[in-house]
C-alpha cells in the first residue's frame, strides 16, 4: 500500500489510525475474527451492546433474511458487566484499534452505572451510547425517539464517562434525526454514530407466524444503505458540521465505495456490520479499497473526503 | 486462493468438480479444495460445516423451478449458507469434498446452477463435530432426512479409523422420494442388510424407513432404530450413536439412548448469519447446573451430547 | 382457475373483485401495461399523482437503482388536473378496476380543489390522498409526518370529495405510524394506505454529487419490504382494525407470497409498484397466486386473511 | 414463450445462442426468439431496444472482474436494462438479435455469465427506431463509443431495402481499445475506405476515429464527420444523417447538421425503470411552441429529430 495517504482521522478527539469501525453486535469481540482478518489493522472496534446485568436474549429465531438485508433480534444477549470486565476486556486488550464499549440499558442508571464502573478500564477509548432499547419507565417507547429523553440519558452519562469518547447512537425510527441529534449534542455527546436498525418485520405465510420468536426485529444491510446514508448527510448538514461533532456512519456498508459514500455525505469514520457476516474480513478490505480510492483522486489526507458532497 | 498463511479454518475458494441432481429435490455437488484451503479442509471432522456464498449463482430457468418455489426463487440471498459434508478425501494436495444438499429456497435454487469450474467461495471448516469413537465397539448412526450428509461423512472416518468396529446405519424420510440417497428402491439389498450404496461402500449396514412405508421399515427411523434396539443385544457402555435430523427426530432419539444409557451426540440446525460466532443468532438451549444456558450452534456445535440440550 | 375462492373484498364501502391494485405513479394511465397484462383483470387502480397545475417534474437523473430498490424524484410530473379530465379520464372510463386518483398539493386548497373537481367526474371510485408532499405554507415540511395537519387535511377533502371512498396514502417517515394513521382516521378517511417511499440518498462518489438531480428520492421496492410489513401491522392492530378501516398496504411487493404476507399483517387489499417495471404483468400473476395460496389452505374468501397474524 | 397472444411487443424468453467477447470491455451476445417473439422482434426497427433481466444471471468469478468493477459486482441487480441491437434477422420462423454491450456495472458483468442455451427474460421491442430513409439518396451514420449497435443494424436495413443508397458510416472512441468493434487496428482497409468489417459487410465505406489518434483519424469522431463533409460534397436535401453516441457527440452532430440543413435523427440515453413508459423516469428535453416540454426517451424516443432536443 501507498504510505502517502494519511488515513488518520481525527475522531471525538483521539486520532484514529484509520476511518473503519466494526459495528457493535456483528463482531463478537474481535478475536473470532482474527482468523479472517487483521483486526489490529481496524480503526475502531464496537463491543457487543453490554448491559449492568447478564442478558440471555430473545428466543429463536433470532434472525431471518430479507432482500439484500437481514432482521436481527438478538435481545441484548451478552455476559453483562462484570464478567465483561474478566473475560471480554482482557481479550481487547491486546489490540490497536480504538475500543468502544456500546452500553444499552433499560433506565438512565444502568447506563450510568456501566459507563461509572468501564470509566478508567483500559483500553477503552469511549462509549457508544444505544439508546434504541425501549424504556421500561416510560412504558417501553425507545429512550432514542424522543429528544428530551435523548439529552436526559447523554448529559447523565456524560457526567460519569470519566472524560472518555461519548458516542451517541441514534435510531433511524424518527421523523427527523436532526432533532434527536441535536439533543444528544446538547447533551454533551462527543460524537454521533448513526444509523441503528430499522424495525420491521417477517411473516411466514404457511404457518401465518412472525418468523422472529420477538416477532420484530432490526433491518439491516445494504437494502436500509440509502436512508442511511441520507440521515447522515442530514445531520451532518444541520447539525454535526457547525457543533464540530463527528459522525460514525454506517447501515449496509460492503464495499469501500459504500465507506466513501458515507464519508462524503459527512461521516468522519464508517461501521461495517452486517457485510462482516458474509465476508468476515472485509473490514480491512475496505480500509485498503478507501486507500486506493484516495490514490486514484489525489486525495493525500483521507479526512478530506469528510462532507465533501457537492 | 486463501486470504492468509497457513490455518485450519478461513476463507477459501473452491472448484466445483461436479454438481449432480439424485433425486427431485437433492442434488450432491463436488467441490475441490488446492492450497491452503486443501490443508485446511483436508482436517475436517464429521459434523463439521461451511458457509457457501450462493449470492452470485445465477437464478434456474423459470421452468426449472418447482412450482412453490416460484416466489422463493425471487428472494435475493445475501448471507452464506451453512452446509456439512458427505464425504471429504484428501489426494495428491487437493481437497475434494461433498455436499448433499436439498433444495428449498432461494440459495439451494441457485446451487443448482452451479457447474464444473465454477468457483465458489467457503469459508470453514467450522464448528466441532462428532467426537471421535475412541473406545468404543459399536457405533449406530441414525439419519433423518437431510441428517444423512453427515452421517455418510461418519461412516467414511469410522471404517478409516475404526476398522474393527461394529457400524449400523438407519436412514429415514417421509417417503421413498425424500430419501437423500442415491440409492434407488429397486436397488436396495435387502437380503444383505446392506440397504443403501452410500454405506455400504464402507461395508456398512443400513436400515431404511418411510413414514408412509413406501420403502424399507413403515414408520420413522427413531421407531426403526427402537425396534432394531429391542431386536438386537446392545452393550450400552460400549456403544455410541451419532444422530443428524430434524429436531424433533433428534429428541425422540435422545430419548431411546437416555432409557438405554447409551452415549448420544446429535448435530443441530439453526438459522446461521455467520457461522463464526459473532452474531448470536444460533443459539441452542442447553442444560447447565440445573438451569440452562445458551450455547452456539456454529461455535460449540453443531454437534452436542444429547443430555445436554433442552429439545 | 378454481372459482370456488371468493376474491372479493370489501374495501371502504364497495366491493373490489379482488384485493390487488397497481401503485400511483408506477402503472402510468394503464393503457401502457394493457400490451403486458389484462388491466381489467385487477382489482384497483391509482393514478399518478395529479395535481391542481401541470407540472413538469424534477430534472433528470430521476431515478437510481438501489440493492433490492430503487429512489425516484419524479417530482409529481403530471398533465395537470384539466388536461387530466380531459385526456386520461376516458380512457380509464373503459376499465372494470375500481379507479383512484391519487390528489396532491403544496396548499390544503390545492387538494380540496382537485377533489372537489373530480368528485362527481365517472368512472372515479375515489381518492387516494398523497400526504407525502412538502406543504410550502409550513416551510416545506411534510404534510403527512404531523399529526395535526394529517387531520386537517383529511378532513378539509372529505368535505369535498362527494361521497366517494376516500383513502389516505400514509409516509414511513415518521417515528410512529400510528399516530399519523389515528389523525387520519379521526379526519375522516374511509381507507389507509402505506407505505409510500422512504426518503433516501445515493452518492456518485467519483463526482462528489448526489445522483438524482433532486438530491434525495423516495426508496421502494424489496427492500422496504419487511418495514413497510411492521407499519402495516402496527396500524392495523392499534388503530385500523377498531376503527373498521381497511388498509392498502404495499411497499416492494413482487409476488403473491409477498401479497400475502401484507394481507395476514392487516392489508384489506395490496398495491403492487416498483415491481411492474421489471415484470408489467406482475399484478395479475400476483391475483392467480393469491387464490392458489387460499386453494392450497383451504380458504373460501380471500379476506379471511386479513389480520390473521398470529 | 409469450405471455399473451399476438402482438408487436411484449415480454417473451430468448434464447442465449452466442455470447463472446470482442475486446477487454465489449461483448455480443446472440439471443434467439421463437414463436410469438421472433414476430414481434422480426419487426425491430434500427434504433429500438429491449429491456433485459439480468438480475438471475450468476456473478463473475472475482479474478474475471476489472479491479474498477468489483465494488460495483456486489450491487445487486433489481431493474431491467434498456440494449439496442446491433442486427437482428428472422428466419425459419425464429428471429436472431445481436447485442453489443458494453461491461459497465453490475448488469453488464452478470451479462458476460450468460452461455449458450441460458434464457433471458426480454421485453421489447420498445421505443420508436429511426425513421426510415424514403426519399432520401445519401445516409451517414455517427457511432460514437457504445453508440455503434444502432448504427450496425441501420447499415443492415439501409442495405436491404435502399440497395441503391449512397452510405458511409463514422465509428469513433477515446482510443482503439474502446472501438466497440471486431475489427481488429491491424485488419484495417485504410486503402479502399472499408476501416470496419461491421460495415464493410454491407458494402458500406467507413471511417474511423479516436480521440488519441491510436486508430484512424486523430480526433473526435464529429471532427471526422465535419473533415468528411468539408472534403465531399453533399446535396443536404437528399442527405439524412443518423447518429448515436454520447450526449456531447449528438448535440456536435446536431450543431453540424444544422450549419449544413441536413436532416438528423439522434437516439439519446436514458436512465431507465420501466422502459415502457409509465414511471416518468427517462425525460428528454424537447423544444414545443418556443417552450420546452419533457418527452419520454423509451415511449416517444429513443430516436429524436436533432432540432426537437435541447441538449
Ligand atoms: C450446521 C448445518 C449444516 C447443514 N447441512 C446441510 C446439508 O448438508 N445439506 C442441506 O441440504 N442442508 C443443510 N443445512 C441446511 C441448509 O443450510 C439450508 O437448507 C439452506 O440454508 C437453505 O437455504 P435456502 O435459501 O435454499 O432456503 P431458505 O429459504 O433459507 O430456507 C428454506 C426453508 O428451510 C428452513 N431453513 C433454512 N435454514 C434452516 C436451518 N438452518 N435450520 C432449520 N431450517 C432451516 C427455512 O426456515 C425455510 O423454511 C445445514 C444447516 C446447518 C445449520
Ligand atoms: C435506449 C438505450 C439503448 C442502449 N443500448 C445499449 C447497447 O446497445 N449496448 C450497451 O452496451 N449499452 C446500451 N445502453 C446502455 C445500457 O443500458 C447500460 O450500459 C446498462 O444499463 C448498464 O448497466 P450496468 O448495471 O452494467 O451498469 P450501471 O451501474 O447501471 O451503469 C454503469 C454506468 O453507466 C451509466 N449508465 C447506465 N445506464 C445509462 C444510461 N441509460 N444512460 C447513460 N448512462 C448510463 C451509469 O450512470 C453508470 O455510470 C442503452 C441504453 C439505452 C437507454
Ligand atoms: C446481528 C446483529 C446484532 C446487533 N447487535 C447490536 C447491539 O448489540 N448493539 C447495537 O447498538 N447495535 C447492534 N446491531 C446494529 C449494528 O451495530 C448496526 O448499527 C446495524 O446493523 C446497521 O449496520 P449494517 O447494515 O452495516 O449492519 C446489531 C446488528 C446485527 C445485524
Ligand atoms: C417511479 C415512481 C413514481 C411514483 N409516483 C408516485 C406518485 O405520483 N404518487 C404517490 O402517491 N406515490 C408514488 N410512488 C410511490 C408508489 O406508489 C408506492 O407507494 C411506493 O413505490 C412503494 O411501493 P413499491 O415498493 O411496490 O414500489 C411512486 C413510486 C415510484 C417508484
Ligand atoms: S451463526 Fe452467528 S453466532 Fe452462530
Ligand atoms: S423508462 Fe419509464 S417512462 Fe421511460
Amino acid at each position: 500500500m501507498n504510505e502517502m495517504v494519511d488515513m488518520m482521522v481525527e475522531f471525538g478527539g483521539m486520532g484514529l489510525a484509520n476511518p473503519v469501525f466494526t459495528a457493535s453486535g456483528t463482531c463478537g469481540y474481535a478475536d473470532e475474527l482474527a482468523e479472517f482478518m487483521d483486526v489490529n489493522a481496524l480503526g475502531g472496534f464496537v463491543t457487543k451492546s453490554v448491559t449492568l446485568k447478564p442478558r440471555k436474549g430473545n428466543l429463536r429465531p433470532r434472525i431471518v433474511e430479507t432482500n439484500a438485508g437481514m432482521l436481527n433480534a438478538i435481545g441484548l444477549a451478552n455476559v453483562g458487566l462484570e464478567k465483561f470486565i474478566e473475560e471480554k476486556l482482557p481479550v481487547l486488550r491486546g489490540r490497536s484499534a480504538a475500543v468502544f464499549v456500546n452500553v444499552a440499558g433499560e433506565r438512565i442508571e444502568e447506563y450510568v452505572a456501566v459507563v461509572e464502573r468501564l470509566a478508567n478500564e483500559e483500553p477503552i477509548a469511549g462509549f457508544e451510547l444505544n439508546i434504541s432499547c425501549p424504556n421500561v419507565k416510560r412504558g417501553g417507547i425507545t429512550f432514542g425517539t424522543d429528544a428530551g429523553q435523548v439529552k436526559e440519558i447523554t448529559s447523565a452519562v456524560k457526567k460519569a464517562s470519566g472524560g472518555k469518547c461519548l458516542m451517541v447512537k441514534l435510531t433511524p425510527n424518527v421523523t427527523d434525526i436532526s432533532v434527536t441529534a441535536k439533543a444528544a449534542v446538547e447533551g454533551g455527546a462527543d460524537a454521533l454514530s448513526l444509523v441503528n436498525t430499522f424495525t420491521a418485520m417477517v411473516i411466514d405465510i404457511e404457518s401465518r407466524k412472525c418468523v422472529l420468536a420477538n416477532r420484530t426485529g432490526g433491518l439491516s444491510g445494504p437494502a436500509i444503505r440509502p436512508i442511511a446514508v441520507y440521515m447522515v448527510n442530514k445531520v451532518y448538514t444541520e447539525v454535526a458540521k457547525d457543533a464540530g461533532v463527528p459522525i460514525l456512519g454506517g447501515g449496509g456498508i460492503r464495499t469501500a465505495s459504500d465507506a466513501i459514500e458515507f464519508m462524503i455525505a459527512g461521516a468522519s469514520a464508517v461501521s461495517v456490520g452486517t457485510a462482516s457476516f458474509i465476508e468476515p474480513g472485509c473490514a480491512v478490505k475496505i480500509i485498503e479499497g478507501i486507500k486506493k480510492y484516495c490514490e486514484r483522486h489525489d486525495i493525500s489526507k483521507v479526512s478530506e473526503l469528510v462532507g465533501t458532497l457537492k | 486462493m486463501t486470504e492468509q498463511a497457513a490455518k485450519t479454518k478461513g476463507k477459501f475458494s473452491a472448484s466445483v468438480s461436479f454438481n449432480r441432481q439424485i433425486k427431485p429435490r437433492y442434488w450432491r455437488l463436488g467441490l475441490e479444495f488446492s492450497g491452503e484451503g486443501a490443508v485446511a479442509f483436508g482436517g475436517t471432522r464429521p459434523g463439521q460445516f461451511a458457509e457457501l456464498d450462493l449470492s452470485g449463482a445465477a437464478v434456474p430457468a423459470e421452468k426449472a423451478i418447482p412450482e412453490d418455489l416460484r416466489d422463493a426463487a425471487k428472494r435475493e440471498v445475501l448471507l452464506r449458507r451453512p452446509f456439512s459434508f458427505a464425504k471429504v478425501e484428501s489426494k495428491k494436495g487437493k481437497t475434494h469434498v461433498d455436499i448433499l444438499y436439498c433444495v428449498l429456497g432461494p440459495a439451494t435454487l441457485r446451487m443448482t446452477t452451479l457447474g464444473h469450474g465454477d468457483v465458489v467461495s467457503v469459508i470453514g471448516p467450522l464448528g466441532n463435530g462428532y467426537k471421535a469413537a475412541e473406545g468404543e465397539k459399536r457405533a449406530i448412526l441414525v439419519a433423518g432426512g437431510m441428517g444423512a450428509p453427515p452421517m455418510q461423512h461418519m461412516a467414511q472416518e469410522l471404517t478409516a479409523e475404526y476398522p474393527t468396529m461394529d457400524v449400523i446405519a438407519f436412514g429415514g424420510a417421509k417417503s421413498v422420494d425424500d430419501l437423500p440417497f442415491e440409492t434407488r428402491p429397486d436397488q436396495i439389498l435387502k437380503e444383505l442388510g446392506f440397504y443403501l450404496r452410500e454405506f455400504a461402500e464402507y461395508g456398512i449396514q443400513s436400515m431404511v424407513a418411510t413414514d408412509d412405508g413406501s420403502a424399507g421399515f413403515a414408520g420413522t427411523v427413531t421407531d426403526c432404530l427402537a425396534d432394531w434396539l429391542g431386536r438386537n443385544e446392545v452393550n450400552a457402555n460400549e456403544t455410541v450413536i451419532y444422530a443428524c435430523g430434524p429436531e424433533q427426530m433428534l429428541a425422540a432419539v435422545a430419548e431411546i439412548a437416555k432409557e438405554r444409557h447409551i452415549d448420544c451426540q446429535v448435530s443441530m440446525e439453526r438459522l446461521m448469519a455467520c457461522g463464526i460466532g459473532v452474531c448470536q443468532s444460533c443459539v441452542v438451549e442447553c442444560k447447565c447446573d440445573g438451569d440452562t444456558e445458551y450455547k452456539l450452534c456454529c461455535k460449540d456445535g453443531p454437534v452436542f451430547d444429547a443430555k445436554e440440550v433442552v429439545f
